[in-house]
C-alpha cells in the first residue's frame, strides 16, 4: 500500500506525474510570459499555460474516473483557439502600427 | 401656546431649515444647466433665498433665551440599521453661526461677479453646494449628519481653490484637503467609538448629539474621556486651526479666490471651533478639564507666534491669514477658560472673527482685482486712489484689533477676561485652570495685533501711493507728493483703478453695520449665547475641581454613578 | 438673570455717605454730551460720502460740540454733591449662578456723573468747541479733501473722551480710552501720504496699546478683587474691604499706572507724544496738549481710592512724574522746532501733574490740568497760527520778531501771554496750581518724595528758560523769517503751492477771525483759570471752586488718611484746606524755616524769574551766547554729551528700537522661517511625501509595458501561493 | 511526499531555468540544463514515490519520459530567442502532452489536441511569424530586442513559488479522494447508465455475446432493462431468443462504449449549453480576427465615404484623426 501514509488509498503514479507536469508547464508559461518581449513568444507562453491546465484536467479526470475532465479540455481547446485567433490578429495589427513585435514598444497603459 | 401649535410650529421650523439647506442645492442643480450669464444671478438669488428662509426661522425661533434646541431632536430615519437620523435643529449658538454663514454667502457670491470670469457655472454651483453643506453641519443634531456636512465642505472648497485659485492653487488645495481630512478622521473615529459604546452599554443605537453627550460625559470612565477629548481635539484643532497644525491655512488663504478666503475664514474655520464647543467639551468633561491647560498653552503660543509672523509678512492676504491663527488662538483660549465669561466671549469671537476677517479678505480681494498685486512692497498708499475702500479697511482693521465699540472688542475682551479669572478659587462658581498668566501672555496679543494690523494699514492703505510699475498708471506710482496734486480731488476714476463700486460698497455696508451693532449692543447676542454656554459647561466645575485635586474620577465611581442613573 | 440696574440698586441699598451714587434716570439728557459728538461724526461720514466740498462738516462739529458744552454747563448746575448714575442702555451684562457678586459681569453704558466728571468735561468740551472753530479756518485748504475726515475724527475724539470721563464703569472708560486712541491715530496720521505721519500714528497707537493692556489687566483684577467694575459699586466694595495685602489687590494700582503713563506720555512710554506733532496743529492743541493726554491724570484721580491704600504705588507715581518732568524739560531746552518744544513742555507739565497725584494732592493735579489745558492750547494754537502763516515754518532759528509783523501782533501777544503762564510766572494760574503741587510734595507724609519738591523747583526754572527761549527768539528781536518748505507738512496744500508757483517772494498772511476769536477766548480762559486762587489769596475765602469740584468725588476718598493728615475727605472742602493748614502744622513741615506755602511761593517765583532772565540775556540781548555756549560745551569731551544727548532726546527712541523692536523683528523673522521651512515644508510636507516615496518603489512596474502589469499580477498570485504554502506548513506540523 | 523536498526540487529547477534564461553560453549553459533536468527528475521521482506505486510499470516510465520531454520543450520555448524555434518547440510540448493524454486514457483528447494545436493553431503562429518577421530578418533570425530575457529573476521567482504551491496542492490531491473501489463502482455505474442510452450498441453487444456463447444471434428480442450487477463490473440483459427461450445476456466491462463515444455522449447530454457557448466563442473569435487583421488604409473621412459611394461631407480631417489606423 501507500508507503508514506497507509490510510490513503494507493494512488495512480500517472495522475501524480500528470499533475506535476501541469504545474511545471503552467509555471514555465508564467515565467516565459514575464520574461520575453516578443509578443508572439508571450502568446506561446499563454498557450503553454493552457497546456498545463489541460493536462491537469485530464489528470484529475483520471483520478476521479470521470469524463468531465476531458470535456473541459475540449472547452479549453476552444478558448485557446479563439484566443490564438484574436491574439494573433492583434499582434499583426500592433506590428503594423510600430513595425516591431516588442511588447515594450507599447507604453500606452501607463497612467499619465 | 398649546402643544398642537407648538408641534405645528416646529414642523414649520423644520421645513424652513430644510428649505435654507436645500434651496442652494436646487440652485446648484439649476445653475448646472443654466448659461454662465444667468449663473451669477441665480446664485445670488438662491443664496439670498436661503438667507431669507433661515432668517424667517430665526425670527420665530422659540429657544433664543432658553438655550434649548428647536425643533425637537429626532427626524426621519436616514440609516435605519444604526438609527442614524436626519435630525436637524438649532440652538442659539449654532443658529447664530448659521446666520453668519447665510449672511456671508450672498456677499461672497455677489462679490465674485467681477472677480470670476471663467467657468462661472461650476464656480457658483460649487459655492451653492459649499453653502448647503456648511448649513447642514451647523444644523445637524445627529453627529453622523454633522460629519457629513463637515466633510463635504472640503469637496467644493477643493475645486474652488484648485480651479480659481492663485498660482500655487493645486498644492494649496491638496494640502487643505488632505490635512483637514486627516484631522476629521480622528473626529469620525471618536464619534463612532462613542456611538458604539452607547450601543454596547444601552443596546440602542443613537447618534443624537444630546444623547451621546450625556451618555459619554456620565458613563465613560475618566481615562476614556481623556483620550476621547484628545482625539476630538486633534480632529478639530486642524480645522480651527490651532498651532502647530495651522500650516495649511496661510497657503490655502493665499491661493484661494477672494470669496473662498472669505468663506474659509468666515465660517469654515468656525466648524472646528463649533465642533470643539458642541462635541468635544460636552462629551468628555473629564478630558476637557485634564487637557484644558495643554490646549490653552497651544492657544497662547499660537497667539504670540502667529502675531509675530504676521508682523513680518509682506503679502497682505497672508498677513490676514496668519492673523486668523492668532485670533482663533484667543478665541479657543476663552473657550478653555471653562467659565461662562470666556465661553460666551469665545462664541461671540467666532462670529466677530468671521465678520471682520471675512470683510478684510473681501477688501484685499477688491484691491487685488484692480491691481493684481498683494505684495505690500509693490503696492501701498491706496487710500489716495480709493478713499472709500480705505475707510472700510480702517474700519474693519479696528474691528479686528478689538477697538471698543466695535464687535471685536467684546469677544476678545471677554475671552481674555474669562481666561484671567479662570483661577482655582470657586468664588466665581466656575473654578478654572488658567489664570492671569495666560491672560497676560495672550494679552500681549493685543499689542502685537495692533502692531501688525497697523503695519498693514500703514503700508497698504496709507503712506505714499505706490502702484505696480507694470500698470499703465505707473507714472503716479512711487511719488505720492506729486501723484495726486493733480489727482487729489478726483479719486482716480482711471479705468480699473477706480474706487469701490456701488455693488462692492453694498457688500461691505451690511458687514459694517453688523459689526457696529454687535459692538454697541451685544446684549441680545450674549443673552442668547449665555444659556447654551451654561448648559455646555454644566459638568465642568466638578470636573475641574477633580482636575485641580489631580484626582481624576475613578472608573468604578463612574460605573456606580451610572448604576444610580439607571435606577433613578 | 438679574438686570444691571436692579443689581446696582441692590448695591446702593446698603450705601450711605456723599460718595453714594443714586440712579438718576431723569438725567438721561446728560447723554447728549456723548450723543451730539457721535451724531456729528456720523454726519461728517455722510458728508464724506456725499463728497461735500464746503465747510459744512466744521459747522456741524462746532454745533455739536457747543451743544455738548452747553449740556455740561447745565449739568454743572444740576449735579449736586452726590454722584448720580444714569443708565443709557445695557451693554455687557453677563450673569450666572445667582447673579450676585462674582457671579456676574456687568458693564452697561452708564454715566457716572459727579463734580469731577463735570469739571473735566467742562474744559474738554469747551476747548473742543473753540479749537474746532479754530480748525475750521486752519484746515480750510483741505476743504473737499480731508476736511470731513478731520472733523469726523475730532467728533469721534470728543465722543470717546466723553465716554472716558463720564462712563459709569471701567469698561466704558476703556472704551473711551481706546476711542481717543483711535481718534489720535486718525488725526496724527491725517496727512497719510507722509510716511512720518503714518509712522507717528502707528507709534502712538501701539505705545498706547501697551498702556491699554495694563488698564485691561487692572480691570480684570479689580473685578476679581471687588466683584464689580462699576464705580458706584466699586467704591462701596473698597470701603467695605480695607486694603487687602494679597498681590492681586496690590497689583491693581501699578497696572492702572501703566495705562495712565501710556496715555499721558510719562516715562517710559512718553516717546509717542513728540512724534504726534506730525498731526495738524489744532489736533496737537486739543488732543496732545489739552485733553487726551490728561486722561491718565483723570484715571488716577478717579481711581484714587485704590491708590491711597498703596503708598509705594503713590511714591512711584510721584517719582515717575518728577523724573519725566525733568527729562522732558532738559530735552525741551535743546529743541528747535516750536511744536516739539511745546510737546516736551506738555510732557514735562504732565509730569508735574503726576507728581501732584503721587504726593496725594489730587486737587493740585486737577487744578494744574485745568490751567495747563488753557495755556498749552493757547501756545499750540498760536504756534499753529504762525505755522499757518509762514507756510509751515516752525524752526525758532528762522523766525524772529513776529511781534512786529503785520497781522501777527495779536497772535504774538497771546503767545507771549501763554509763555508767561507756562513759565508759571508769579500770580498766573499755573503758578498757583504748580504751587499747590510743590507744597504737597514738600509736606507729604511720605519722606521718599520730598526730594521731588526740589526737582520740581529745578524744572520750574528750566521751564521758564526754554519757554522764554522760544518767546524771545520768535516774537522779539529783529524781524526776519523764511517760509517753511514743508508747506504744512502736507503736499495737498494747494494754496501753498500757489504761493510758490505764482510769486517767488513770500507774504505771510495773518489769521482771520475764526482763528483769532478762539485764541482770545482761550486766553481769557487762561486768565480766569486762576480766579479761584485769586479769591483765596485776596479775601481769604477758602471755598476754591476747583477744589470743591475735585473734593466731591472719588478723588478725595481716603486722601485724608494718606497725605493730608486728619483731613476728612468726605467733609466739605472749606474744612479741607483749613485742615490742610493744621496738617502742615502737625507735621511742623518747614521748608527753609518758612511755612511751606510761602516758601514754595517765593522759591517758585525765584526759579521762574531766574530762568526768564537767563534766556532774556541769552536769546534776546545777546543771541550769540547760546551758540557760543553750545560750542564750548561741544568742545570739551567731558560736556559734549550734555548737548548731544539733549538734542538727540537722550536717544530714548533709538534705545527702544534697539532693545525692543529689533530683537522682536529678528525673532519674528526666525519664527516665520521656522513656520514655512520646518513646520510646513519640513514636517507637514515630509509626512505628505511618505506615500509618494513608497509609490516610487513600485513605479517602474507601471511604466506601461505589459509585463510590468503581468509581473504585478503574477506576484500577487505568487503571494497567494506563498500563503497557501504557509497554511500547509502550519497544518503539516 | 515531503514539501521541503518539493521546494528544494522546485528551487533547483528555478535556478536552472534562471541560468538558462540569462542566456549563458557553452559549459554554463550545459551545466544549467543539467541542473534543471536534475531538479525536474527529482521532482518527478518524488511524485512517483508519493503515489505509493510499487514496482516497475512501463506506463509510468513512458509517462515520465513524456513529462520530461514536455517540460524540456517548454523550457526551450521560453529560452530560445527565435520565435520560430519557440513555435516548433511548442509543437513538441503539444506532442508530449498528447502522449500523456494517451497514457491516461484520453485518446480522443490526445488526437484532437494534436490536430487542433499542432495542426491549426501553430500553423497560424507560423503564418503570423512570417508576416511579422521581415524586420527581424535583417539582423538574423533572432530579434534584437528579445536577445536577453527581461527581469528573469522576478519572473522565475513568481513562477516557481507558484510551482511549489501547486506541487503541494498536487501532493494533497489524494487526501480527499474516495477509495479506489468506490470510485470504480461509481464510474462503472455511470458507464452502464450511459450505455443504457445507447440501445443499438447494447443490441450489437448482445448479438456478439450470444454468438460468443453459441446461442442463436438472430431473431432474439429484449425482454427487459439492462440490470447492473452488484460489483458493477458486469450487467445482465434478459432476452427472448428466437426459439422463445429466455436467456440472461451478460455484458462485461470490455463491452462498454469506447472513450470517444462516451465523451461525445457526455458532451451532448451533460454540457449542451457549454457546447453552444463554445461555438459562439469560436464564431466571435473568427469575426474578431477578421476585423482586427483587416488592413486599414489612411483615408480622409470624405475619401472613405466616396469609396463607400456615399455623398461627401465637409468634416475636417482633424476631427477624424482619432479613427485613423
Amino acid at each position: 500500500m501507500n508507503p508514506i501514509d497507509p490510510q490513503l488509498p494507493p494512488g495512480d503514479p500517472l495522475v501524480m506525474l500528470g499533475l506535476l507536469a501541469s504545474a511545471i508547464l503552467f509555471a514555465v508559461g508564467i515565467v516565459g510570459f514575464l520574461s520575453r518581449r516578443n509578443m508572439i513568444t508571450m502568446f506561446l507562453c499563454t498557450e503553454l499555460m493552457f497546456q498545463g491546465a489541460g493536462l491537469a484536467m485530464i489528470s484529475y479526470g483520471r483520478q476521479h474516473m470521470d469524463l468531465s475532465g476531458q470535456v473541459f479540455v475540449i472547452f479549453i481547446l476552444t478558448v485557446a483557439a479563439a484566443e490564438a485567433a484574436l491574439a494573433l490578429g492583434l499582434v499583426v495589427l500592433l506590428y503594423r502600427r510600430k513595425e516591431t513585435l516588442s511588447a515594450e514598444a507599447w507604453k500606452e497603459l501607463a497612467e499619465s | 401656546m398649546g402643544d398642537l401649535d407648538l408641534a405645528a410650529g416646529s414642523e414649520l421650523n423644520m421645513n424652513l431649515i430644510w428649505a435654507s439647506i436645500l434651496i442652494p442645492v436646487a440652485t446648484a442643480a439649476v445653475i448646472a444647466v443654466a448659461n454662465a450669464r444667468a449663473a451669477r444671478g441665480l446664485a445670488a438669488v438662491g443664496s439670498l433665498a436661503s438667507l431669507g428662509a433661515l432668517a424667517a426661522f430665526a425670527w420665530q425661533f422659540p429657544a433664543w433665551s432658553t438655550g434649548g434646541v428647536s425643533p425637537e431632536p429626532g427626524g426621519c430615519a436616514w440609516i435605519a440599521s444604526i438609527n442614524a437620523t436626519l435630525g436637524i435643529g438649532f440652538d442659539s449658538v449654532s443658529l447664530l453661526l448659521a446666520l453668519l454663514e447665510a449672511l456671508l454667502i450672498p456677499i461672497c457670491v455677489i462679490g465674485s461677479w467681477s472677480a470670476i470670469t471663467d467657468r462661472q457655472r461650476e464656480y457658483y454651483g460649487w459655492f451653492m453646494l459649499l453653502h448647503a453643506s456648511i448649513l447642514l453641519a451647523f444644523a445637524a443634531r445627529d453627529v453622523l449628519l454633522f460629519y457629513v456636512g463637515y466633510e463635504f465642505t472640503l469637496v467644493p472648497l477643493l475645486f474652488i481653490i484648485a480651479i480659481w485659485g492663485g498660482p500655487e492653487r493645486r498644492q494649496a488645495a491638496h494640502k487643505l484637503f488632505l490635512y483637514t481630512f486627516l484631522g476629521s478622521l480622528f473626529f469620525l473615529g471618536s464619534i463612532l467609538f462613542v456611538g458604539w459604546q452607547h450601543h454596547a452599554s444601552t443596546g440602542l443605537w443613537s447618534w443624537d448629539m444630546g444623547t451621546l453627550s450625556s451618555f459619554a460625559s456620565t458613563r465613560l470612565p475618566a481615562n476614556t474621556q481623556y483620550w476621547l477629548f484628545a482625539a476630538l481635539l486633534a480632529g478639530f484643532a486642524v480645522k480651527v486651526p490651532l498651532f502647530p497644525v495651522h500650516t495649511w491655512l496661510p497657503l490655502a488663504h493665499n491661493q484661494a479666490p477672494t470669496a473662498g478666503s472669505v468663506i474659509l475664514a468666515g465660517t469654515l474655520l468656525k466648524l472646528g471651533t463649533y465642533g470643539i464647543f458642541r462635541l468635544a467639551l460636552p462629551m468628555a468633561p473629564e478630558g476637557g478639564a485634564a487637557l484644558a491647560v495643554f490646549a490653552a498653552v497651544l492657544c497662547t503660543v499660537a497667539v504670540i507666534y502667529a502675531a509675530l509672523i504676521c508682523w513680518v509678512q509682506t503679502d497682505a492676504k497672508k498677513l490676514v491669514a496668519y492673523s486668523s491663527v492668532s485670533h482663533l488662538g484667543i478665541c479657543m483660549l476663552g473657550l478653555f477658560a471653562l467659565n461662562p465669561i470666556g465661553a460666551q466671549g469665545s462664541v461671540l469671537y467666532m462670529i466677530n472673527h468671521g465678520l471682520s476677517t471675512g470683510a478684510l479678505f473681501l477688501l484685499i480681494g477688491m484691491a487685488y482685482e484692480r491691481y493684481h498685486v498683494k505684495d505690500m512692497d509693490q503696492i501701498g498708499g491706496l487710500a489716495k486712489r480709493m478713499p472709500v475702500w480705505a475707510f472700510f479697511m480702517v474700519f474693519f482693521t479696528m474691528s479686528s484689533i478689538g477697538l471698543p465699540g466695535l464687535n471685536g472688542f467684546v469677544g476678545e475682551y471677554l475671552c481674555l477676561f474669562g481666561t484671567y479669572i479662570a483661577t482655582g478659587d470657586a468664588s466665581t462658581k466656575y473654578p478654572g485652570l488658567l489664570g492671569p498668566g495666560f491672560a497676560l501672555v495672550a494679552g500681549t496679543g493685543l499689542i502685537l495685533g495692533a502692531m501688525y494690523m497697523l503695519l498693514l494699514v500703514g503700508r497698504y492703505v496709507f503712506g505714499p501711493l505706490r502702484e505696480p510699475k507694470a500698470d499703465s498708471h505707473g507714472k503716479h506710482g512711487h511719488d505720492g507728493s506729486h501723484g495726486h496734486d493733480a489727482h487729489g480731488a478726483d479719486h482716480g476714476d482711471h479705468d480699473g483703478h477706480g474706487d469701490l463700486t456701488g455693488r462692492e460698497v453694498g457688500l461691505l455696508v451690511p458687514l459694517a453695520l453688523v459689526c457696529l451693532f454687535i459692538g454697541i449692543y451685544p446684549k441680545p447676542i450674549l443673552q442668547a449665547i449665555g444659556p447654551v454656554v451654561e448648559r455646555t459647561l454644566a459638568p465642568y466645575p466638578a470636573a475641574v475641581e477633580r482636575a485641580l485635586m489631580s484626582k481624576p474620577q475613578a472608573t468604578e465611581a463612574v460605573q456606580a454613578q451610572a448604576k444610580e442613573d439607571d435606577r433613578g | 438673570m438679574i438686570a444691571a440696574p436692579a443689581m446696582l440698586s441692590s448695591v446702593l441699598a446698603l450705601a450711605e455717605g456723599p460718595l453714594d451714587a443714586h440712579a438718576a434716570p431723569e438725567l438721561r439728557w446728560a447723554g447728549l454730551a456723548l450723543l451730539l459728538p457721535l451724531a456729528s461724526s456720523v454726519l461728517c461720514l455722510l458728508c464724506g460720502w456725499l463728497k461735500v466740498r464746503s465747510k459744512l462738516p466744521a459747522a456741524l462739529t462746532i454745533a455739536a460740540l457747543g451743544g455738548a458744552f452747553a449740556t455740561i454747563l447745565r449739568l454743572q448746575g444740576t449735579v449736586g454733591e452726590t454722584p448720580v448714575v444714569v443708565n443709557l442702555f445695557d451693554w455687557i451684562d453677563l450673569t450666572w449662578g445667582d447673579g450676585s457678586r462674582f457671579h456676574g459681569f456687568t458693564a452697561n453704558v452708564d454715566l457716572y456723573i459727579d463734580r469731577l466728571t463735570v469739571f473735566w468735561m467742562l474744559f474738554v468740551t469747551g476747548l473742543g468747541t473753540l479749537i474746532a472753530l479754530y480748525a475750521s479756518e486752519y484746515m480750510e485748504s483741505d476743504v473737499g479733501k480731508g476736511y470731513t475726515r478731520f472733523f469726523g475724527a475730532v467728533s469721534i475724539f470728543l465722543f470717546a473722551m466723553g465716554c472716558l470721563v463720564m462712563g459709569g464703569n471701567l469698561v466704558m472708560l476703556y472704551l473711551g480710552w481706546e476711542g481717543v486712541g483711535l481718534a489720535s491715530y486718525l488725526l496724527i496720521g491725517y496727512y497719510f501720504t507722509k510716511p512720518e505721519a503714518v509712522a507717528a500714528a502707528k507709534k502712538a497707537f501701539i505705545v498706547n496699546r501697551i498702556g491699554d493692556l495694563g488698564l485691561a489687566l487692572a480691570l480684570f483684577l479689580i473685578w476679581q478683587c471687588y466683584g464689580t467694575v462699576e464705580y458706584a459699586a466699586l467704591w462701596k466694595a473698597i470701603e467695605a474691604a480695607p486694603a487687602s495685602s494679597e498681590w492681586t489687590a496690590q497689583a491693581i494700582p501699578w497696572l492702572l499706572m501703566l495705562g495712565a503713563f501710556g496715555k499721558s506720555a510719562q516715562l517710559p512710554l512718553y516717546v509717542w507724544l513728540p512724534d504726534a506733532m506730525e498731526g495738524p496743529t489744532p489736533v496737537s492743541a486739543l488732543i496732545h496738549a489739552a485733553t487726551m493726554v490728561t486722561a491718565g491724570v483723570y484715571l488716577i484721580a478717579r481711581m484714587f481710592p485704590l491708590f491711597v491704600v498703596n503708598p509705594d504705588a503713590l511714591a512711584a507715581v510721584a517719582w515717575v512724574g518728577g523724573l519725566t518732568a525733568l527729562l522732558a524739560a532738559t530735552i525741551g531746552m535743546a529743541q528747535y522746532d516750536m511744536k516739539r518744544i511745546w510737546a516736551y513742555s506738555t510732557i514735562s507739565q504732565l509730569g508735574y501733574m503726576f507728581l501732584g497725584l503721587g504726593v496725594g494732592t489730587t486737587f493740585g493735579a486737577s487744578y494744574h490740568v485745568f490751567t495747563h489745558a488753557f495755556f498749552k492750547a493757547l501756545l499750540f494754537l498760536t504756534a499753529g497760527a504762525v505755522m499757518h502763516g509762514f507756510a509751515g515754518q516752525l524752526d525758532i532759528r528762522k523766525l524772529s520778531g513776529l511781534l512786529k509783523v503785520p497781522g501777527f501782533r495779536l497772535v504774538s501777544v497771546l503767545a507771549v501771554l501763554g509763555c508767561f503762564w507756562l513759565a508759571a510766572f508769579p500770580f498766573t494760574a499755573a503758578f498757583f496750581s504748580k504751587d499747590e503741587i510743590l507744597v504737597s510734595a514738600f509736606t507729604a507724609k511720605d519722606d521718599r518724595v520730598h526730594l521731588l519738591g526740589w526737582i520740581g523747583l529745578l524744572v520750574a526754572a528750566l521751564t521758564a528758560y526754554y519757554t522764554f527761549r522760544v518767546c524771545f527768539r520768535v516774537f522779539f528781536g529783529p524781524v526776519k523769517f523764511e517760509p517753511g518748505h514743508e508747506l504744512h507738512g502736507h503736499d495737498d496744500h494747494d494754496h501753498a503751492h500757489d504761493a510758490h508757483a505764482h510769486h517767488g517772494e513770500f507774504h505771510p498772511h495773518g489769521p482771520r477771525w475764526a482763528i483769532r476769536v478762539p485764541l482770545v477766548l482761550i486766553a481769557i480762559g487762561a486768565i480766569l483759570a486762576g480766579w479761584p486762587s485769586y479769591r483765596t489769596m485776596l479775601h481769604h475765602d477758602e471755598s476754591n471752586w476747583v477744589k470743591t469740584q475735585v473734593a466731591q468725588s472719588s478723588a478725595f476718598q481716603g486722601v485724608a488718611a494718606e497725605s493730608h493728615g486728619s483731613l476728612d475727605g468726605h467733609a466739605a472742602s472749606s474744612h479741607a484746606s483749613a485742615h490742610t493748614e493744621d496738617a502742615h502744622a502737625d507735621h511742623g513741615h518747614l521748608v527753609l524755616g518758612m511755612d511751606a506755602h510761602t516758601a514754595v511761593g517765593r522759591l517758585g517765583s525765584l526759579a521762574c524769574i531766574v530762568g526768564i532772565l537767563v534766556s532774556l540775556y541769552v536769546h534776546l540781548i545777546n543771541r550769540g551766547t547760546a551758540d557760543a555756549l553750545r560750542r564750548t560745551l561741544m568742545g570739551t569731551v567731558a560736556t559734549r554729551w550734555i548737548v548731544v544727548g539733549a538734542e538727540r532726546k537722550w536717544m530714548v527712541d533709538e534705545f527702544y528700537d534697539w532693545v525692543i523692536r529689533l530683537p522682536l523683528r529678528v525673532i519674528a523673522n526666525i519664527l516665520s522661517a521656522i513656520d514655512e521651512l520646518l513646520l510646513d515644508a519640513g514636517i507637514v510636507n515630509g509626512i505628505g511625501a511618505l506615500p509618494a516615496a513608497v509609490g516610487r518603489v513600485f513605479r517602474p512596474l507601471y511604466g506601461g509595458v505589459v509585463q510590468g502589469y503581468a509581473v504585478t499580477m503574477a506576484g500577487g498570485v505568487a503571494l497567494v501561493a506563498a500563503w497557501v504554502i504557509w497554511i500547509w506548513l502550519r497544518g503539516a506540523n | 511526499m515531503i514539501p521541503p523536498l518539493l521546494f528544494a526540487a522546485s528551487a533547483i529547477c528555478a535556478v536552472g531555468l534562471f541560468l538558462l534564461l540569462r542566456q549563458p553560453t557553452g559549459k554554463a549553459r550545459f551545466g544549467a540544463t543539467i541542473l534543471g533536468l536534475a531538479g525536474l527528475a527529482w521532482l518527478l521521482v518524488q511524485g512517483v514515490q508519493a503515489s505509493g506505486a510499487l514496482g516497475f510499470d512501463p506506463r509510468v516510465a513512458i509517462m515520465s519520459l513524456a513529462v520530461a520531454m514536455a517540460t524540456a520543450a517548454a523550457v526551450r520555448v521560453i529560452t530560445t530567442t527565435r520565435p520560430v524555434f519557440a513555435a516548433l518547440y511548442f509543437v513538441l510540448v503539444v506532442v508530449a502532452g498528447a502522449v500523456a493524454y494517451l497514457i491516461m486514457g484520453a485518446e480522443f483528447m490526445a488526437f484532437s489536441l494534436i490536430i487542433v494545436y499542432a495542426g491549426a493553431i501553430l500553423i497560424t503562429y507560423m503564418f503570423v511569424l512570417m508576416l511579422a518577421q521581415q524586420a527581424a530578418d535583417a539582423d538574423g533570425p533572432s530579434v534584437a530586442y528579445d536577445r536577453v530575457a527581461r527581469e528573469p529573476a522576478a519572473a522565475v521567482l513568481c513562477g516557481f513559488v507558484l510551482l511549489a504551491a501547486l506541487s503541494i496542492v498536487v501532493s494533497d490531491a489524494r487526501t480527499n479522494q474516495l477509495p479506489t473501489a468506490k470510485l470504480e463502482a461509481r464510474a462503472n455505474a455511470a458507464a452502464w447508465n450511459r450505455m443504457r442510452g445507447m440501445p443499438e450498441l447494447v443490441q450489437e453487444r448482445i448479438t456478439a455475446e450470444l454468438a460468443a456463447t453459441g446461442k442463436d444471434p438472430i431473431g432474439w428480442s429484449r425482454a427487459g432493462e439492462l440490470v447492473i450487477a452488484q460489483d458493477g463490473r458486469t450487467a445482465m440483459v434478459p432476452v427472448t431468443l428466437a426459439d422463445g427461450s429466455r436467456h440472461e445476456a451478460v455484458l462485461k466491462a470490455a463491452d462498454l462504449p469506447v472513450n470517444s463515444t462516451s465523451l461525445g455522449w457526455e458532451l451532448v447530454t451533460s454540457y449542451p449549453g457549454s457546447l453552444e457557448l463554445a461555438g459562439v466563442i469560436l464564431l466571435m473569435a473568427m469575426l474578431g480576427a477578421v476585423v482586427l487583421a483587416r488592413r486599414q488604409t489612411d483615408m480622409a473621412e470624405d475619401d472613405r465615404r466616396a469609396a463607400a459611394g456615399l455623398p461627401r461631407t465637409n468634416i475636417e480631417d482633424a476631427d477624424l484623426a482619432g479613427d485613423r489606423a
